[in-house]
C-alpha cells in the first residue's frame, strides 16, 4: 500500500508535487476548492520569457498526474494531530491519515477596488492584468475598447503599498506589465501604450530583454511615476494624473483603458489551514517558512511542508523550483533521513 | 628608314586621336576648373610654386618616383610595386622611346603626335641602322616589361593576397571597360608591330612573332586590321578614361605639384579635394587599412568607396561614409597618392546644416584667472580622462613626486577642448569652443601647459593660439622630468605592448618618444603592426554613426593585434583607448601616466629620509 | 544648529509624517501647489530624507517651504503612509524657529500672517473677524461684499447673526474671560514667545533690507517677484 | 461610471452618529461669510428636527487656521482644542459637532496625534490646567456639520417643500459636490464614504431629489492654501485651483455646487467672479456663474426658507436662475433689504459677471 | 476692470495626450536607440555641457517625448562624448544629439 501524502492546492506547485511524488512512489491526495486544477496559471493566457501558452502547461502537467487522488471543490475541514502523523478531514467527507501534508494554497490577487482612486469597479473602462488575461483568452469584455488610441498599466497596485497592508513587492507585475503591454501593441499596432512604474523590477532571465524591446520595437513609453488618482472625463475616457518624477511635473493624460497590476497577496485562507495546523504566520501575512535560505519548503510543524506562493510572492519556475524540492524533503522525511 | 606613306596618315589612327583629343581636351577643361576652384591665395601659391626651382625638381622627383615607379608601393609589397611599376614605367618608356625614334628619324613628324604610338606602321626597315635596332629592342623590352605587368594584373584579378591585399574593391561596369581596354592594349601592340616587323623592322620579340605569323598568315592584309584594334584600344581607353579610376594618372600628376606647393584641402567637393578625389587609384590598399574592415558591413565605407561616391555624387553613400569612420588616418597613411580620407569626411560633415546652433555664452571664462601665475603648471585632462580618473590621479601623483606646482584647470570638470565638435565637422561651434578656452587658459597666466590626452593635444597644437604659453604633451613632460632627474626610475617587471593612439601617433606624429619613456621603465614589445600602421580601439569619437555594438568587433580586433607582442600588459597614451581596450582586454590596460607613476620615485625621497 | 533632522524628528506632525519615500510622486501627481508653482513636494521629502544638514538647511532658508496649501491631498495617496504636509509643518515650523524664514520672500510673510491671526484670536477669539477686515485688501470678495461691509451690522443683523452681542450665536462677543484664558495658552504653550521670535528676525531682517518694519510687512503681504509661479 | 461600484464603497465608509445631543462650535470663516447658514443650522436641527444642539458662548476659534498659517505652534493649537474639549466636558456632552472643516480636520488629527503619542496628550493636559485651570474628556463621537445634515437627510426631504428637481422639465438638477479637503483626505475612515467617494454630500443630493454629476477633478482642492489666500501676494495659487476645477467641470452643465467646507464655498463662489472679471469668461448658464451652496443653505430651500432668509444675497454668484429652476418663490425686490424691509442700497454689478 | 493684484497661473502638469511628440517620433526614426533609454542619467552625470547651461541628455530625451522645447539645453552640449562612453544601454548619444540639431525647427 503506498503512503499518503495530503497536498493542499491544486495550482501549479501542488500539480508539480503531485507529480513527483507519484515518481517517488507514494500517493498524492489533492485537494483543490475550485472545479478545476491550475490555479491562477489556468486562467493566464500566455507565461513569460517564453510566451508559452499557460493552458498547454496546466494541461501538460494534469496529463501527468492522473493516476493521483484529486478531490475538486473540496475544503479541508480539520487537520488533526495523530502520534504519528495527521489526519485530515476533507469537506466531502473523506479522512485520510498521512505523515506528511503539502501546503501548497498559493496567493490571492489583490481587489483592486481597494485602490478606490484607481476606480476599479467604478470607471468603465479600468481593469486588471487578470482581466486582461482573460480576454487574451478570447473572452468578451466590455470594458476593452474596440480600438483603444490609449492605453496605461499601473505597476504596484496593492502591492508595495502600506495602506494597502502589502508591504512587499509582488515581483511578476512589472514583467507581466510589459508583456502585457507588448501583447495589446501587436493587438492595437495604433495604440500609445504607457507604463507608470515606481521601479522597473525586471530581474529574471530574458525580462530585461523584454523591456528593452518593449521600448524599441513597440515603443512602449515608460514613465516614472505612480498614478494618484484617475477620474472620468464626458466621454467615458480615464483621465489619469501621475507625477513625471524623472522632469519633477504632474503629468496629465487621457487613457482609453487603464489596466492595474494586481499584486498578489496573501491568500487568506492559508491563515484558516495555519490556525488548524498550528502554523506560524509571518508578518507579510504569508505563511513563514522554516528558513528564508536553506528551508523555503519547510514550516515550523513536523510533516507539514510548503511550495510556492503560500510562503511569499514567487513566479512559475520558482513555485515549479520549490514544488519538486519539496516533494524531496516529503520523501526524505517520511524515509526518516 | 623609309617613310611608307607619303602623306603621314592612315584612317585607322581615328579612334585614338579621338580618344587622345577627348582626355586631353577633359583635363585641360579639369585643371582650368579647379584653378579657379581655388582661392585666389591658394591659386597664387600653387601657380607661384610651379615656376619656383625647388618645387619644380621636387615635382618631378615625386611625379616620377611615385606616378612611375610606384616607390611607395614597392615598399608595402614587391609583386605589387612591380605590376604598377613595370606597366606604368614601361608604357611610359613606350611613349618616350617612341618620341625619340621619330625625332632621330622623321622629325618632321614630330608634330602629329600619333606618329611616335604607331611609328612602326609608318616606317620600313627602321632597325637597320644601329640606332634604330637598339631602339627596336629597348622598345619590345619594354613592352615585355608591360605585358609580365599585365599578366600579373591577370593573376592579381583572381589572387589578389598574393599582392598583399586581402580586398580589393569591385569594380563598376566603366572601370571594367577601362580594365580591359588597357589589358588589350600591348598584346595588340605586340600584334600589330609583329605583323609588320618584317616591313618596318622588329626586335627580339617581334620579329620572332612575325616569323610565327608569316608561317600560316602569309598575307599583308592581316596586318592592318590589328593596327585597327591597338588603336580602337588605344581610343576606348582614353574615351573612358575620365569615367574611370585610370583618371587617377592625370589626378595625381596634378596632386602632386599642389601638395608641394602646401595647399590644404578646404571645400568637400571642390578644388583639391576635387583633385584628390580624381587621384585615388581605386586600388583599395585602404580596405585593408580600415579598421572598420574587420565587419563585413563596413567594407563599404572606406576611403576608396569615399572617393568613387563622391565622383557619382551620391549623397546619402557619401553622408553615410562620412559619418560613420572612426577619422583614425590609417588609410590616408597608407595611401599611395596621398588622399586625405579623414580630412574629406570632416568637410563633407561640415557641409551639413544643423538648426539649432551651439551657444556657450554660458561659461564663464574668468574661472581660472591668474591660477597659474608664478610659474605654475597648467594641467589639462580632457573631458574623458574622467572616465578614466586613474591617469589626472597619477599626473597628480607625478607633479607631487617631482615637486611641481600645478593648477589642475579640470579637475571638477571644464570645457572641452573642441576638438568632437571639430570633427563632427560642427567647425564654428569648435572655433566658440576654442575661443572659450582661449581666454580662461590665457587668464590663468600659465606659462607652461601639459596636456595628457592627444586629442585635445592634436586640438591645442594645430587649432589654438596661446602665446607665450608652452603647450606640452604629457610624455614628452614625463620625459623632462626624468631626464632632469626630477622623477627617479625603477624597473617594473612587466613587460608592456605600447599601442598607439591614432591622435598621438598618425595624428601629431609621436611614435617613438613614448616607448623611449616606457623603456626606461619596464620591458617592451611590439605588436604586429604599430607605428603608423597601428589599429584604432574602435572608441574613437571620430565616428559619428558607428554603434556601441559594432564598435566591439573593431576593439576586439585593436586587441588581437596588440596580442601578438605576447606583452603581458598594455600600455597606451590616450583615455579614450584606455577606457575603450578595458572593456574587453584580458589583461591590464594602463595609462602611461599611471605607469610613469607607478615605476618612479621622487628626487627628494632618498635625501629627506 | 548641528542636527537638523534630528530637531525634525522631535515635531509629531513629521513622526507622522515621515517614514521613508520611494519618489513614487503620488503626492505631486495631485498637489495644487505643484500645478501652479514651481515646487515638488516630492523632493522635499526626498531631500529631507538624505539627512544632510546642509541641504535641509538649504531647504529651511527657501521659498519651496511656504508653497504648500496644507491641503494634505498628499497624505490621501502616500503609499509609505508620509504625509508631505506634515512635514512640510515641521519644516516651517523649524525654519521659524531658527529665523530661516526671514531668507525667502515667502517665509517673510510670517509677519504679516503671525499679526493677523494672533491679534485677531488674542482680541476677538477668531481667526477672521469682520473689523479687521480691509476691502481693499480682498477686492475679490466683490462688490457684494463691499456693500455688506458697509452696511455690516445691518446687513448682518438681516442673516440672523448675533454680532458683538452677549450669550451664543453667531459672530457673537466672546466673554473676556474667555480671550483671557486664550491669552494665557498662548502664554503657556509658546505662542507668545512665538510672536516675538517672528517680529525679532523680522525686524532684524527688515534693517537689513533697509526698510521699515511697516514697509516689511506690507512687501511681504502684497508682493510677489516672478519667480514663484509658471510663467 | 458604475454606480454600483461607488455604492459599494460608501457602504464601507459609514460611521457611526449618534442621533442627538450634541455639542456644537462654530467656523470663524463660516460666521463671517455664510453667517446664516450657521444660524438656520441650529434654526433646522432645534426647532425643524427637534434635536439638542448645544452651544456656549465661551467657546472660541479652533485656531487650525492660524496654526495651518503656521503662526501659533502646533501646542497651542492642541490647548485651544483641549479647552475646546473642557468646555464640552463641563456642559456634560459627549458629542462633538464642529462647522468648520478645518477644524473638524485639526480635531481629529490632534486626537490620532493623542492616540498614537499618549505623552503629548499628557503634556496637553498638564498645559491646559496651568493656563486655564481646566480638565476635559475626549469627545465620545465627532463629526461636521454635514454629517449631521447627511444623517438626517431623509428626515429633511419628508419635511421638504422643494425639491432639486427642474420644475419645468421634471430632470432632476445636475449637481456637483465638493468636499473640504481636511474633511476625509488625512483620514479617510473619518468621512461618510471615504475619501475617493466622498457619500456626505452626494448623499444629500439624492435624498433631496437631485442628481450628482461626477467631474474629473471632484477631488482637487478648492485652492484656499490657508497662507495663500490669506496673503495677497500668493493669491493667484488660489484662483488658479478654482479656474482648474471650472474647467475641468464646464463640459458637465452642471447647475448647482455643493460644498461642506466654509472656505470651498467662498472661494468658488468669488473666485467665478474674479475670472469672469480678469479673463471674461463665465462657467454658468447665459453668462451667469454656477450658484455654489452650503449644505444649510441648501436643505433650507428644501424645507421652504425664503432664500434671503438664508443669506443667499451675500454670494456674489447669483442664485435666482438655481431658484426658478426648482421653483422656488421668492420677492427679487427683497434681495438686498435690510431687517423690515429696511433700504440699505444695493451692491454694484461686476462687469462680466451676470448678477441681479 | 478691478485690480486685484494677483493673476492666473499657468499649470505646469505635462499633458500626455496634448503633447506633440511628432519631434520625436522623427528623431526615433533616425536614431532608434533613442527609444532604449532608460532614463538612468548617466549622461547627465557626466555631461561636460551640464553644469554651464543644464544640458542633461536625459531630459531631453524626456522633454521631446513630453513635446517640450529642449532647444536650451541641447545648445550647450560640446560633442564631447562622454556620455556615449557611460550609456548602459550603448545609445549612440552624439549622432542622436546631431540628428536632433539637425531636424529641430
Amino acid at each position: 500500500m503506498k503512503e499518503n501524502v495530503v497536498i493542499i492546492g491544486g495550482g501549479v506547485a501542488g500539480m508539480e508535487a503531485a507529480r513527483q511524488l507519484l515518481f517517488l512512489g507514494y500517493n498524492p491526495i489533492v485537494v483543490e476548492q475550485q472545479d478545476h486544477l491550475g490555479g491562477h496559471v489556468s486562467q493566464w493566457n500566455r507565461l513569460f520569457p517564453d510566451m508559452a501558452s499557460a493552458q498547454d502547461l496546466v494541461r501538460h502537467m494534469g496529463e501527468e498526474i492522473v493516476d493521483a487522488n484529486i478531490f475538486l471543490e473540496t475544503k479541508v475541514n480539520f487537520i488533526n494531530r495523530l502520534r504519528e502523523g495527521y489526519l485530515v478531514m476533507l469537506s466531502n467527507g473523506v479522512s485520510v491519515a498521512c505523515r506528511a501534508i503539502l501546503i501548497a494554497s498559493g496567493f490571492r490577487l489583490f481587489d483592486a477596488t481597494r485602490k478606490e482612486e484607481y476606480g476599479y469597479g467604478v470607471y468603465d473602462h479600468v481593469i486588471t492584468n487578470a482581466d486582461l488575461e482573460n480576454w487574451f483568452n478570447g473572452n468578451a469584455d466590455s470594458r476593452i475598447p474596440a480600438a483603444p488610441k490609449s492605453v496605461g498599466f499601473v505597476h504596484c497596485v496593492g502591492s508595495r503599498d502600506l495602506k494597502a497592508g502589502n508591504s512587499q513587492c509582488s515581483k511578476v507585475c512589472c514583467m507581466t506589465a510589459v508583456k502585457q503591454a507588448i501583447e495589446m501593441k501587436e493587438h492595437f499596432p495604433d495604440a500609445r501604450i504607457y507604463c507608470f512604474y515606481m521601479d522597473l523590477r525586471l530581474f529574471g532571465k530574458k525580462y530585461e530583454d523584454f523591456y528593452i524591446n518593449a521600448q524599441q520595437e513597440h515603443g512602449v513609453q515608460f514613465i516614472r511615476g505612480r498614478i494618484s488618482e484617475v477620474g472620468e472625463t464626458l466621454d467615458g475616457r480615464l483621465q489619469v494624473k501621475a507625477e513625471d518624477t524623472l522632469s519633477g511635473k504632474p503629468l496629465r493624460a487621457q487613457l482609453d483603458l487603464l489596466v492595474l497590476m494586481a499584486g498578489m497577496v496573501c491568500n487568506p485562507d492559508a491563515a484558516e489551514l495555519a490556525r488548524m495546523a498550528r502554523l506560524e504566520v509571518d508578518s507579510d501575512g504569508f505563511l513563514r517558512s522554516a528558513d528564508n535560505i536553506a528551508g523555503i519548503v519547510g514550516s515550523n510543524r513536523p510533516g507539514i511542508f510548503y511550495a510556492g506562493a503560500c510562503t511569499g510572492t514567487k513566479t512559475v519556475p520558482e513555485t515549479l523550483a520549490e514544488a519538486r524540492s519539496a516533494a524531496l524533503d516529503i520523501h526524505r522525511f517520511i524515509q526518516g533521513k | 628608314m623609309i617613310e611608307r606613306f607619303s602623306s603621314g596618315f592612315h584612317p585607322f589612327v581615328l579612334p585614338f586621336l579621338a580618344g587622345m583629343i577627348f582626355v586631353l581636351g577633359y583635363c585641360v577643361y579639369g585643371i582650368v576648373r579647379i584653378l579657379f576652384q581655388l582661392s585666389g591665395e591658394d591659386r597664387k601659391k600653387f601657380l607661384v610654386s610651379l615656376v619656383t626651382p625647388k618645387t619644380f625638381v621636387k615635382n618631378i622627383r615625386d611625379i616620377f618616383c611615385d606616378c612611375l615607379l610606384h616607390v611607395k608601393l614597392w615598399k608595402r609589397n614587391r609583386l605589387l610595386g612591380y605590376m604598377h611599376s613595370s606597366i606604368a614605367f614601361g608604357w611610359f618608356m613606350i611613349i618616350l622611346l617612341g618620341h625619340i625614334e621619330v625625332m632621330l628619324f622623321l622629325p618632321e613628324r614630330i608634330h602629329l603626335f600619333y606618329y611616335p604610338i604607331f611609328f612602326n606602321f609608318f616606317v620600313a626597315e627602321a632597325d637597320s641602322t644601329i640606332q634604330g635596332s637598339l631602339l627596336f629592342f629597348l622598345m619590345d623590352f619594354f613592352l615585355l616589361v608591360i605585358l609580365s605587368g599585365i599578366g600579373l594584373a591577370m593573376v592579381k584579378r583572381v589572387r589578389s593576397r598574393l599582392f598583399g591585399m586581402r580586398r580589393t574593391p569591385r569594380p563598376s561596369l566603366l572601370n571594367q571597360i577601362g580594365l580591359y581596354s588597357l589589358w588589350a592594349i600591348f598584346p595588340l601592340r605586340l600584334l600589330a608591330e609583329s605583323f609588320t616587323a618584317h616591313i618596318s623592322g622588329g626586335s627580339f620579340l617581334t620579329i620572332p612573332a612575325n616569323w610565327v605569323f608569316r608561317q600560316f598568315l602569309g598575307n599583308d592584309l592581316n596586318m592592318l586590321p590589328t593596327w585597327w584594334a591597338y588603336s580602337i584600344a588605344l581610343g576606348v581607353f582614353m574615351s573612358v578614361l575620365p569615367f574611370t579610376r585610370y583618371m587617377h594618372i592625370p589626378a595625381e600628376m596634378m596632386l602632386i605639384p599642389m601638395r608641394n606647393a602646401g595647399l590644404k584641402v578646404r571645400n568637400a567637393r571642390k578644388g583639391f579635394a576635387r583633385v584628390q578625389v580624381y587621384a585615388c587609384p581605386n586600388c583599395g590598399v585602404c580596405i585593408d587599412a580600415c579598421p572598420m574592415s574587420v565587419d563585413k558591413a563596413n567594407l563599404k565605407d572606406c576611403t576608396v568607396y569615399l572617393t568613387r561616391q563622391l565622383r557619382r555624387g551620391n549623397e546619402r553613400r557619401i553622408a553615410e561614409i562620412s559619418d560613420k569612420c572612426l577619422l583614425c588616418g590609417k588609410c590616408e597613411a597608407v595611401c599611395q597618392v596621398g588622399v586625405e580620407g579623414p580630412k574629406l569626411r570632416v568637410l563633407n560633415r561640415a557641409e551639413r546644416k544643423y538648426a539649432v546652433k551651439a551657444d556657450y555664452s554660458d561659461i564663464p571664462t574668468g574661472t581660472l584667472a591668474g591660477a597659474a601665475e608664478g610659474g605654475k603648471v597648467l594641467y589639462y585632462s580632457g573631458c574623458m580622462s574622467q572616465l578614466v580618473p586613474s591617469i589626472g590621479r597619477s599626473m597628480e601623483s607625478l607633479f607631487r613626486k617631482a615637486g611641481v606646482d600645478f593648477c589642475w584647470m579640470d579637475r571638477d570638470g571644464g570645457v572641452c577642448c573642441g576638438r568632437p565638435m571639430l570633427t563632427a565637422g560642427r567647425l564654428e561651434e569648435a572655433r566658440e569652443i576654442v575661443r572659450k578656452n582661449t581666454e580662461i587658459i590665457l587668464q590663468s597666466g600659465a606659462d607652461t601647459m601639459v596636456v595628457s590626452c592627444p586629442i585635445c593635444y592634436k586640438m591645442f597644437t594645430e587649432e589654438y593660439s596661446l602665446p607665450g604659453i608652452r603647450v606640452v604633451h604629457y610624455v614628452h613632460y614625463m620625459e623632462e622630468l626624468l631626464e632632469q632627474g626630477r622623477l627617479v626610475p625603477r624597473r617594473g617587471d612587466l613587460c608592456y605592448v605600447y599601442h598607439d593612439p591614432c591622435e598621438l601617433g598618425r595624428g601629431c606624429g609621436i611614435y617613438e618618444e613614448p616607448r623611449r619613456l616606457l623603456g626606461r621603465l619596464s620591458s617592451i614589445a611590439e605588436a604586429e603592426k604599430n607605428r603608423a600602421e597601428s589599429v584604432c580601439c574602435g572608441g574613437s569619437l571620430g565616428s559619428l554613426s558607428l554603434s556601441f555594438a559594432k564598435r566591439e568587433k573593431i576593439t576586439r580586433a585593436a586587441l588581437d593585434n596588440l596580442y601578438t607582442s605576447k606583452a603581458d600588459a598594455i600600455a597606451t597614451a590616450c583615455p579614450l583607448c584606455t577606457a575603450t581596450f578595458a572593456r574587453y582586454a584580458d589583461r591590464p590596460v594602463r595609462d602611461l601616466a599611471e605607469i610613469v607613476d607607478l615605476y618612479t620615485d621622487g628626487k627628494l625621497k632618498p635625501d629627506t629620509i | 544648529m548641528d542636527h537638523l533632522f534630528e530637531e525634525l524628528e522631535k515635531d509629531y506632525r513629521f513622526k507622522e509624517g515621515y517614514h521613508t519615500c520611494i519618489n513614487c510622486g503620488t503626492c505631486t501627481a495631485i498637489c495644487p501647489a505643484a500645478e501652479f508653482y514651481r515646487y515638488d513636494p516630492r523632493k522635499i521629502v526626498s531631500i529631507v530624507q538624505t539627512r544632510d544638514d546642509a541641504q535641509i538647511e538649504e531647504l529651511l532658508c527657501s521659498d519651496t517651504i511656504w508653497y504648500c496649501g496644507e491641503c494634505m491631498s498628499c497624505v490621501t495617496r502616500c503609499p509609505r503612509k508620509n504625509g508631505p504636509g506634515m512635514v512640510i509643518m515641521a519644516l516651517r515650523d523649524l525654519s521659524i524657529r531658527l529665523g530661516y524664514f526671514t531668507e525667502s520672500e515667502k517665509g517673510r510673510q510670517m509677519l504679516p500672517l503671525t499679526h493677523t491671526f494672533t491679534r485677531n484670536i488674542l482680541e476677538y477669539g477668531y481667526c477672521v473677524y469682520p473689523a479687521t477686515f480691509d476691502w481693499n485688501d480682498h477686492k475679490e470678495s466683490g462688490p457684494v461684499w463691499k456693500w455688506h461691509m458697509d452696511h455690516l451690522e445691518k446687513s448682518l443683523a438681516r442673516q440672523g447673526a448675533n454680532y458683538q452681542g452677549e450669550g451664543p450665536g453667531v459672530l457673537r462677543k466672546i466673554p473676556q474671560e474667555s480671550l483671557d484664558e486664550l491669552k494665557a495658552i498662548f502664554d503657556v504653550t509658546g505662542a507668545t514667545e512665538r510672536i516675538r521670535l517672528v517680529e525679532d528676525y523680522s525686524r532684524r531682517k527688515a534693517e537689513e533690507m533697509g526698510l521699515s518694519l511697516e514697509e516689511y510687512e506690507r512687501t511681504a503681504f502684497e508682493y510677489s517677484s516672478d519667480k514663484h509661479f509658471n510663467e | 461610471m458604475i454606480y454600483e461600484g461607488k455604492q459599494k464603497i460608501w457602504k464601507d465608509y459609514q460611521k457611526e452618529i449618534p442621533d442627538d445631543h450634541w455639542y456644537y462650535v462654530r467656523s470663524c470663516i463660516r460666521q463671517n461669510f455664510f453667517p446664516a447658514s450657521e444660524r438656520k443650522f441650529t434654526d433646522i436641527t432645534q426647532q425643524v428636527l427637534g434635536k439638542d444642539v448645544y452651544e456656549t458662548p465661551y467657546h472660541t476659534t479652533c485656531g487650525g487656521i492660524a496654526y495651518h498659517c503656521d503662526a501659533i505652534p502646533q501646542e497651542t493649537a492642541m490647548t485651544i482644542v483641549a479647552r475646546q474639549f473642557a468646555l464640552m466636558t463641563e456642559a456634560g456632552y459627549e458629542n462633538y459637532v464642529p462647522s468648520c472643516v478645518t477644524s473638524f480636520g485639526n480635531y481629529i488629527e490632534i486626537l490620532e496625534t493623542w492616540h498614537e503619542f499618549p505623552e503629548q496628550e499628557a503634556r496637553i493636559r498638564e498645559q491646559l490646567w496651568k493656563a486655564t485651570r481646566r480638565e476635559f474628556k475626549k469627545p465620545k463621537y465627532l463629526a461636521h456639520t454635514s454629517d449631521l445634515i447627511y444623517h438626517w437627510r431623509n428626515e429633511i426631504a419628508e419635511k421638504a417643500s422643494v425639491r432639486l428637481i427642474d420644475h419645468e422639465t421634471g430632470e432632476p438638477m445636475r449637481m456637483a459636490e465638493h468636499i473640504g479637503c481636511h474633511y476625509a483626505k488625512m483620514f479617510p475612515s473619518k468621512g461618510i464614504g471615504g475619501a475617493e467617494y466622498p457619500y456626505v454630500l452626494a448623499g444629500m443630493i439624492e435624498s433631496w431629489g437631485g442628481q450628482v454629476v461626477d467631474y474629473p477633478e471632484r477631488r482637487h482642492c478648492c485652492g484656499y492654501g490657508f497662507r495663500q489666500y490669506h496673503m495677497k501676494a500668493n493669491r493667484g495659487y488660489c484662483v488658479s485651483n478654482t479656474h482648474k476645477k471650472f474647467e475641468s467641470m464646464e463640459p458637465y452643465g452642471i447647475q448647482a455646487i455643493l460644498t461642506n467646507c466654509p472656505g470651498c464655498c467662498y472661494f468658488m463662489d468669488r473666485w467665478q467672479y474674479v475670472i469672469a472679471e480678469q479673463t471674461g469668461k463665465t462657467y454658468g448658464k447665459d453668462g451667469f456663474g454656477i450658484p455654489v451652496f452650503t449644505y444649510e443653505e441648501l436643505a433650507g430651500l428644501v424645507l421652504g426658507y425664503d432664500p434671503w432668509d438664508l443669506g443667499l444675497q451675500l454670494h456674489q454668484v447669483a442664485v435666482e436662475p438655481f431658484l426658478d429652476r426648482i421653483g422656488v418663490q421668492y420677492d427679487p425686490k427683497a434681495k438686498y433689504l435690510g431687517l423690515n424691509r429696511e433700504d440699505i442700497l444695493r451692491p454694484e454689478l461686476p462687469t462680466n459677471l451676470k448678477c441681479f | 476692470m478691478t485690480d486685484f493684484g494677483f493673476t492666473l497661473s499657468r499649470s505646469s502638469a505635462l499633458d500626455l495626450t496634448k503633447a506633440d511628440t511628432r519631434l520625436y517620433e522623427r528623431l526615433c526614426s533616425l536614431s532608434p536607440d533613442a527609444r532604449t533609454c532608460m532614463g538612468c542619467g548617466s549622461c547627465s552625470a557626466t555631461c561636460t555641457a551640464g553644469p554651464y547651461n543644464g544640458m542633461s541628455l536625459r531630459k531631453v530625451i524626456l522633454g521631446l517625448q513630453r513635446g517640450q522645447d529642449v532647444r536650451p539645453m541641447l545648445k550647450g552640449c560640446m560633442l564631447c562624448g562622454k556620455c556615449t562612453m557611460v550609456c548602459p544601454r550603448g545609445i549612440n548619444t552624439r549622432q542622436l544629439i546631431l540628428n536632433l540639431c539637425r531636424i529641430y525647427d
